[in-house]
């Protein structure tokens, strides 16, 4: 039997030999992060830049960035299965797969990022129900398995599986059951976003980050929802024009992109409509309440200054919502896809700041600010997961159909 | 059709039967070792032929503290000599008292370095609600040690603790049992 | 019967639902658990009887009483003694450290010998056949220098060397001996201390008596209970030192000018005395004449009107003591101590309560030893760099006891050199110091938890007082031995007997001396005496304070207990308490004001270069505005070129930069000293 | 989440006109809770110091240039920003006292709690504690050795509350109702400036108590909410101003702390 016989129907592939190499070079990012794990387990998370001020770095934004702009699979299994948008079916299956490597992987990193792995399971066990963590690991987790249950059928699609009738009678019945799924995925990963802001939002020793009492405690919750939604949409687009442009084949209409971009720009809108009168409320109402100025939050000489929110929220906010609003811009390929990497790049800003920028601002009066820059043990495991992404990318394109419209695109 | 249900539905019953006899049977003998006392010490010579009480050797220190089990300098107050007949009494004198050791005895409620546990807190409580009932053994029983935690098989169990403070209405807050 | 797939994956999965009902999955996980919370390579507690012992601690400069804690017989913690009058529960980072200091991996474990080189471990036998033999070569030509200025330790082995023909006995340089040596120039007799409880105003001319100097915890204890009381503290000083962060005021002076500043005082004091009586005040009357507060204003930086100021508080205060000092707890100037001596010598301050208490010398047990008066008072860095310069001969056998002139001495490579000249180095020393390190022979000193040890009236007490320690521990943990028995133990050798088998017993007759009960003191009951030795200080012949130096900036020498002393380098529970304000990374912190580093054209975390007479060194620049215009703060402590990882390597040693200058009385000052700043 | 109630209130005031910044609390600190020594403290944000120092200045150049030292031990918060955020209840408020609790072996290290204090009370287990050869020897029997990867923080050394409980129930007195001093933690015993004083606030008899009650005690960043247990006291109005912060037209008032 050739390799050429577990491809999906009618698509073509590069040779073995070139994705062999492919691999290859993937798995040097791989072999590089699984050393950094090797430390990190082996000796202690002091082996990477993290200290007593900056507890959460690279890592911790890592897992936030994904999570949100893995966002796109559980908000198009909605609008798919739930709002029954039609067109969404061309790129649900690459939106799924996302998802699913965002999540497993934010959770290999927390993994290495908690300093007692083997103690995991005490979120389940011995849950403080008042943190918003414990929410987080248990939507996360519940989540990551819904992702799974996803992510099987299309497996068992591969042409050469699906000739097993058990395998192909249990994708058909996942499918059927799908929308069930979805609506769990959707619930639940509604939750969890809101609970990684709540996570910020709650802390009132952290004035950076603190909301309460604008619209209902803590308003992070919300924000965290609204961005991911934002974002994960686009970061699919993208993902599938990245995918078109490495394999040089066809495999999403740009008719679907388009749609893509829209919901992306409508909820961009919505979210930053939003995020403006927070940071307004936030700057003059929190803050002034417990004493301190909207300059104080930050200092560019430690690498915390304003640009950061100018690029958050200008830049890579309202433009990239302007954009994605305007059909003119959606028309032109060139300026969709800036448009969406500055959506998403707007949303990663946002974690960044919301993680570490928090931790640097001195909230004692006689405290000094500090940096935090990550060292190659946080560089080399979260490029390991990034790795890691590529790897189940490359597979599942190579074998899974998952782009319906590849054949008919590339005829 | 009934064939194959058959190949499925009994090798399945095989299998759930199999691991729980595995699982309750021989996993826990797998899981602890076996020890025994360094010195065979027989509590009933001592409370019975002596008519000791426990207090006499399980004693609280003027601090409030509980000194536990005894050290060998006190119990070479009677055995600073060879007294009967035991072996392990003289191996108790010639490998302990005479060359000032402690005898390492393997407490059957160990708990760890992060659990603090005031005895005089607890003093109203009979020593065999928690331990074993030694004072009725002339010898020791088997300690049983679990190859992983390193815990003994007899180490009460954190909700048991919660249990016991819950049914009395004293403060089940970590602090009051941890260090 | 056969096994077909489909069964088998039947079986396998019935495996695993039947094993979820079992408590192997559940337990496995729990007990994986439970051995992350009790690794075998985490240490485990030990438990036992607790107890706590009276003991003492010597590892910075003084001594005051401890009470270690031990369980099941092992030392885990020292704490203040609240019974001991020098310490009032209060302990030093140092004290809290002690301990631990016990497994110090800079601790000798046993006697060393030089050969090639290299150390060579030798056995107690070998290495005092080797001392006494190397003692007996030597003849007359033994000298000493001892860090133990308060314990009998030091008079043993001075009684060594006198018996063996020589004189060449010293202590490490300390304030203890400037203030009494500016006693002597006034014409008094005794060891100096102050009653800071009986004080109601305190003018610390210079002094960090809360920080470092004297009975510091005595005397913060004190100053603490006093300010209910509306007990009054200025510091005068060139630095913003610990004490003056917590006194009323900080009257800054330029560095070394505490003397001048004495003097102007003095002169307005005589102005509004006219009626005063004591004893040669008309010369002191010409003598302050030149101390005018308008001319020392200028030289030393301290306004008109806060000179006026201080002294009409020293006027109107019922109780005011004025103490001299430095801010590195020695080198201070015997001149400016005598200054404000005079100052409170012109208030009556005397023997009174409240005042400066001048105590009896510690009665001498060692027939043969030099006097505790005698010892203090011979300059050690005087014979150094005579033997340095070659205009001594150099000792043919060099004994150096619980001190390190290695690395803690002013001219710090004149120091080395007279070290290098020395024939034969011993080092009874219980770390691998500096000055063990360049020994010929190390026989290690037993800490004093591990020995007898004693103390007689620490520098700055203010009644006399006698502490015994007796081992906390039943032997050493190391092959080591105290060296005041390996004194007594070559004298017998060289059949110079010193009247005393054991140190324990010379510590008896030294209670016995003193009329105390050596029992009750080795059990950790302190003796207090209440004589004074009665005085006729005269002001005839206060000698005029030196003038500062002619240098534009000047190093500012500070001691940080926290930091180590003279004696150690920085515990290993020491290291955390280095802040960023003395080291930063590998290089020392200096501060500066603005305005000095503007002059300088240095900015902050700018690398530079200090260069003072006798060498230079590297620090990085912190601007800090409690340092007077043009000077420099140096912390001491830092440099360490021997010891352990926990003090090796980290920063540089000031004393690296320190230059003695000459003072009255063949005596010098060395705490603050010119100094030259580049940019590295 | 309810804030706590309790009828003893374990509380420390430091007098910051007093404390000289000597250090003698940290080591004490250490030695009493078994905190390994480290070979390279340089980085202070790797450092562990329950008992950490800060120097606070008055911000005014030469010659009125005024400095003072902060020690800082966990705050015992009366409304904890850490212990409420833990997802595995290793961190807890819920003991008669009010001292927050730390249980290592609970712990999983995910530095939630770190992130939410802001005061830098907790200290996180970079590496497994390391003392040097036969140093082991000296730890006490009080606190447990931590391993890597958990958070540590100041407790007011409660194993000496536990030790001062037994000791009344040897004498046969209440264990709730301790005098004063009965329990101090290793700091408050240590420091030599007499900076320190601990017992029960809400004991009118006690020293803290009484202190606590003064114009010139404050405690830091009460804006937030925390309501501290450790109280600061300073008889110097920029002390007292850098306690929390407030913004300019706040301090023209004069009424501000």
């Amino acid at each position: 039997m050739s390799e050429r016989e577990f491809w999906p129907e009618g698509v073509e592939r590069c040779e073995l030999g070139k994705f062999l190499a492919w691999l290859g070079f993937i798995s040097i990012f791989l072999l590089w992060g699984l050393y950094g794990a090797y430390k990190v387990l082996g000796t202690g998370i002091g082996v990477t830049a993290l200290d007593n001020y900056f507890g959460f770095g690279l890592w911790i934004t890592f897992d936030l960035a994904v999570i949100a702009l893995g966002a796109g699979a559980f908000f198009s299994g909605f609008l798919r299965y739930i709002m029954r948008i039609d067109e969404l079916k061309n790129i649900i299956n690459l939106a799924v797969i996302v998802g699913f490597l965002c999540y497993s992987g934010a959770m290999l990193i927390l993994v290495l990022d908690i300093g007692q792995p083997l103690r995991a399971w005490f979120g389940y066990w011995h849950p403080n129900v008042h943190s918003m963590l414990t929410e987080v690991i248990f939507c996360i987790t519940c989540y990551c398995t819904v992702l799974i249950i996803e992510y099987v059928p299309l497996i068992l699609e591969n042409r050469q599986i699906a000739k097993n009738r058990f395998c192909h009678h249990l994708a058909h019945n996942f499918h059927v059951y799908m929308p069930l799924f979805a609506g769990i995925g959707t619930f639940l990963s509604t939750f969890h976003q809101g609970s990684l802001g709540g996570m910020y939002g709650v802390l009132f020793g952290r004035p950076f980050v603190y909301r309460e009492g604008f619209f209902i405690w803590p308003w992070t919750f919300f924000l965290f929802v609204a961005s991911a939604i934002a974002s994960g949409p686009a970061f699919t687009m993208l993902c599938a024009t990245f995918m078109e442009w490495i394999t040089g084949r066809k495999l999403v209409s740009y008719e679907t992109k388009k749609l893509m971009g829209k919901i992306a720009g409508l909820l961009l809108c919505f979210y930053m409509f939003f995020k403006i009168i927070d940071t307004y409320a936030w700057a003059n109402g929190i803050l002034p309440g417990m004493g301190l100025t909207f300059d104080q939050m930050y200092n560019s000489a430690f690498g915390y200054g304003k640009t950061w929110l100018w690029l958050e929220l200008f830049w890579c906010g309202v433009i990239p919502a302007i954009m994605l609003v305007t059909p003119a811009v959606r028309e032109r390929p060139a300026l969709l896809y800036l448009a969406a990497i500055l959506d998403c790049v707007g949303i990663v800003i946002n974690r960044f700041v919301f993680t570490v920028q928090a931790l640097a601002i001195p909230v004692m009066p006689f405290d000094q600010w500090f940096s935090y820059f990550p060292n190659w043990a946080e560089w080399s495991t979260s490029l390991m997961i990034v790795a890691y992404g590529f790897l189940v990318m490359s597979l599942s394109y190579r074998y899974l159909p998952i782009f319906p419209q590849e054949r008919a695109l590339n005829r | 059709m009934a064939n194959s249900k058959s190949s499925v539905v009994l090798p399945f019953l095989v299998g759930v039967v199999a691991s729980l006899v595995l699982g309750w049977w021989a996993f826990p003998k797998v899981l602890y070792s076996q020890k025994t006392q360094p010195i065979r010490f027989d509590h009933v010579v001592h409370v019975e032929g002596q008519a000791m009480t426990c207090d006499q050797c399980h004693v609280f220190r003027e601090n409030g503290s509980f000194a536990g089990l005894p050290t060998t300098a006190a119990c070479a107050d009677c055995h600073s000599d060879v007294q009967g007949e035991d072996p392990d009494e003289q191996k108790f004198v010639t490998e302990y008292v005479q060359k000032g050791k402690e005898v390492e005895w393997l407490v059957y409620q160990y708990q760890p370095d992060n659990v603090y546990f005031s005895h005089i807190a607890h003093k109203n409580l009979e020593c065999t609600s928690c331990h074993l009932d030694v004072a009725k053994m002339s010898t020791p029983p088997v300690y049983y040690q679990n190859r992983i935690s390193g815990y003994s098989k007899n180490t009460m169990k954190m909700w048991e603790c919660e249990r016991c403070h819950a049914q009395s209405g004293a403060s089940n807050a970590c602090f009051v049992c941890h260090k | 019967m056969g096994l077909d797939r489909r069964s088998f994956v039947a079986l396998v999965a019935g495996g695993v639902v039947g094993s979820l009902a079992t408590p192997v999955v559940w337990k496995t996980l729990d007990d994986i658990s439970i051995w992350s919370q009790n690794w075998p390579w985490i240490p485990r507690l030990r438990y036992g009887e607790e107890s706590l012992v009276p003991s003492l601690c010597k590892l910075g400069e003084g001594a005051y009483g401890v009470q270690v804690k031990l369980v099941a017989g092992h030392p885990v913690a020292a704490y203040g003694n609240p019974e001991h009058p020098l310490s009032l529960g209060g302990i030093c980072p140092l004290g809290a450290a002690s301990v631990q200091l016990l497994y110090s991996p800079a601790r000798v474990k046993n006697p060393k010998k030089r050969v090639n080189g290299a150390f060579v471990d030798i056995s107690w036998d070998e290495a005092e056949a080797l001392l006494a033999e190397q003692l007996k070569a030597a003849g007359a030509e033994v000298a000493l220098v001892s860090g133990d200025d308060t314990g009998t330790a030091a008079e043993v082995l001075a009684g060594l060397v006198a018996a063996l023909g020589s004189q060449e006995s010293y202590f490490m340089p300390s304030e203890g001996a400037a203030a009494a040596a500016a006693v002597g120039l006034l014409g008094g007799d005794g060891l100096v201390g102050y009653d800071v409880e009986g004080a109601n105003f305190l003018l610390l001319l210079g002094a960090d008596a809360l920080g470092s100097s004297g009975t510091m915890l005595r005397n913060a204890k004190a100053v603490a209970a006093g300010r209910e009381q509306g007990v009054r503290v200025v510091a005068v000083g060139p630095v913003l030192t610990a004490t003056a962060a917590v006194a009323d005021a900080w009257v800054p002076c330029k560095p070394g000018t505490e003397g001048m500043v004495a003097m102007a005082l003095a002169s307005l004091i005589v102005e509004s005395r006219p009626d005063g009586k004591v004893p040669g005040l008309a010369d002191f009357r010409k003598q302050v004449a030149a101390f005018a507060p308008d001319k020392v204003a200028a030289a030393t930086g301290v306004p008109v009107e806060t000179l006026r100021s201080l002294a009409k508080e020293l006027l109107s205060a019922s109780k005011p003591l004025v103490v001299p000092g430095t801010a590195a707890g020695q080198g201070m100037a015997v001149s400016d101590a005598a200054a404000a001596l005079a100052v409170n010598v012109l208030l009556d301050r005397v023997n009174v309560p409240g005042g400066v208490m001048l105590l009896p010398w510690g009665p001498k047990v060692v027939a043969a030893a030099p006097d505790q008066k005698t010892m203090l008072a011979r300059d050690v860095l005087g014979y150094l760099a005579k033997v340095a310069a070659g205009t001594t001969s150099a000792p043919k056998v060099l004994l150096v006891h619980g001190a390190n002139p290695a690395y803690a001495l002013p001219d710090l490579k004149t120091a080395q050199a007279a070290l290098a000249k020395a024939g034969f180095v011993v080092a009874l020393s219980s770390f691998m110091d500096e000055t063990a390190a360049m020994a010929h022979l190390i026989l290690p000193d037993s800490l004093t938890y591990e020995r007898y040890d004693d103390a007689y009236t620490p520098y700055g007490s203010g009644q006399a007082n006698y502490t015994v320690a007796a081992p906390i521990l039943k032997q050493p943990l190391f092959a080591t031995k105290a060296a005041a028995d390996v004194a007594l133990s070559v004298a017998a050798r060289l059949g110079k007997e010193l009247g005393f088998a054991s140190f324990e017993e010379v510590l008896k007759a030294k209670a016995e001396a003193l009329g105390a009960d050596f029992e009750t003191a080795a059990t950790g009951s302190v003796w207090l005496g209440s004589e004074f030795v009665p005085q006729k200080l005269s002001l005839a012949k206060v000698p005029a304070p030196g003038a500062p130096h002619g240098s534009e900036t000047t190093v500012v020498a500070v001691a940080q207990p926290k930091i180590g002393s003279t004696k150690i380098a920085t515990p290993p529970f020491g290291t955390n308490g280095i802040s960023p304000r003395e080291l930063q990374g590998k290089d020392m912190v200096v501060a500066m004001n603005k305005t000095t580093a503007a002059k300088l054209g240095v900015r902050a975390g700018d690398a530079v270069t200090l260069s003072g007479a006798g060498g230079e060194c590297r620090a990085r620049v912190r601007v800090f505005e409690g340092v007077v215009d043009g000077a420099v703060m140096a912390p001491m402590g830092l440099g360490h070129t021997a010891w352990d990882a926990f003090s090796r390597g980290k920063g540089a040693n000031v004393f690296q930069i320190l230059s003695a200058q000459a003072d009255v009385g063949g005596a010098s000052r060395f705490a603050t000293s010119p100094v030259g700043v580049r940019k590295a | 989440m309810q804030q706590m109630e309790f009828k003893v209130k374990w509380g420390m005031v430091i007098d910051l006109d007093k404390c000289t910044g000597c250090g003698a609390c940290s080591v004490a600190c250490r030695a009493e809770n078994n905190i390994p020594p480290m070979v390279d403290a340089s980085n202070k944000l790797r450092t562990t110091d329950w008992m950490n120092i800060y120097e606070l200045n008055n911000g005014k150049a030469f010659p009125h240039f005024e400095v003072a030292y902060l020690p800082r031990p966990c705050m015992q918060c009366g409304k904890p920003s850490c212990s409420t955020v833990c997802p595995v209840v290793a961190t807890t408020k819920d003991e008669e006292g009010g001292i927050v609790s730390q249980v290592y072996p609970r712990c999983i290290g995910c530095r939630y709690c770190m992130a939410a204090c802001p005061y830098h009370a907790r200290y996180f287990n970079w590496f497994d504690p390391v003392w040097p050869e036969g140093m082991e020897k000296t730890l006490t029997p009080y606190v447990s050795a931590r391993p890597r990867g958990v958070v540590e923080k100041c407790t007011f050394c409660h194993h000496r509350y536990n030790a001062a409980k037994e000791q009344a129930r040897q004498n046969g007195t209440d264990p709730l109702d301790l005098p004063e001093d009965a329990y101090i933690p290793a700091c408050v015993e240590a420091c030599p400036s007499g900076a320190m004083v601990f017992g029960n606030l809400n004991n009118p008899e006690h020293r803290v108590s009484k202190l606590a009650a003064t114009k010139y005690a404050f405690r830091l960043l009460v804006r937030l909410g925390t309501d501290p247990q450790v109280y600061y006291y300073s008889k110097r109005d920029w002390v007292r101003q850098l306690g929390d912060n407030y913004l300019q037209k706040e301090l023209k008032g004069g009424e501000h702390v």
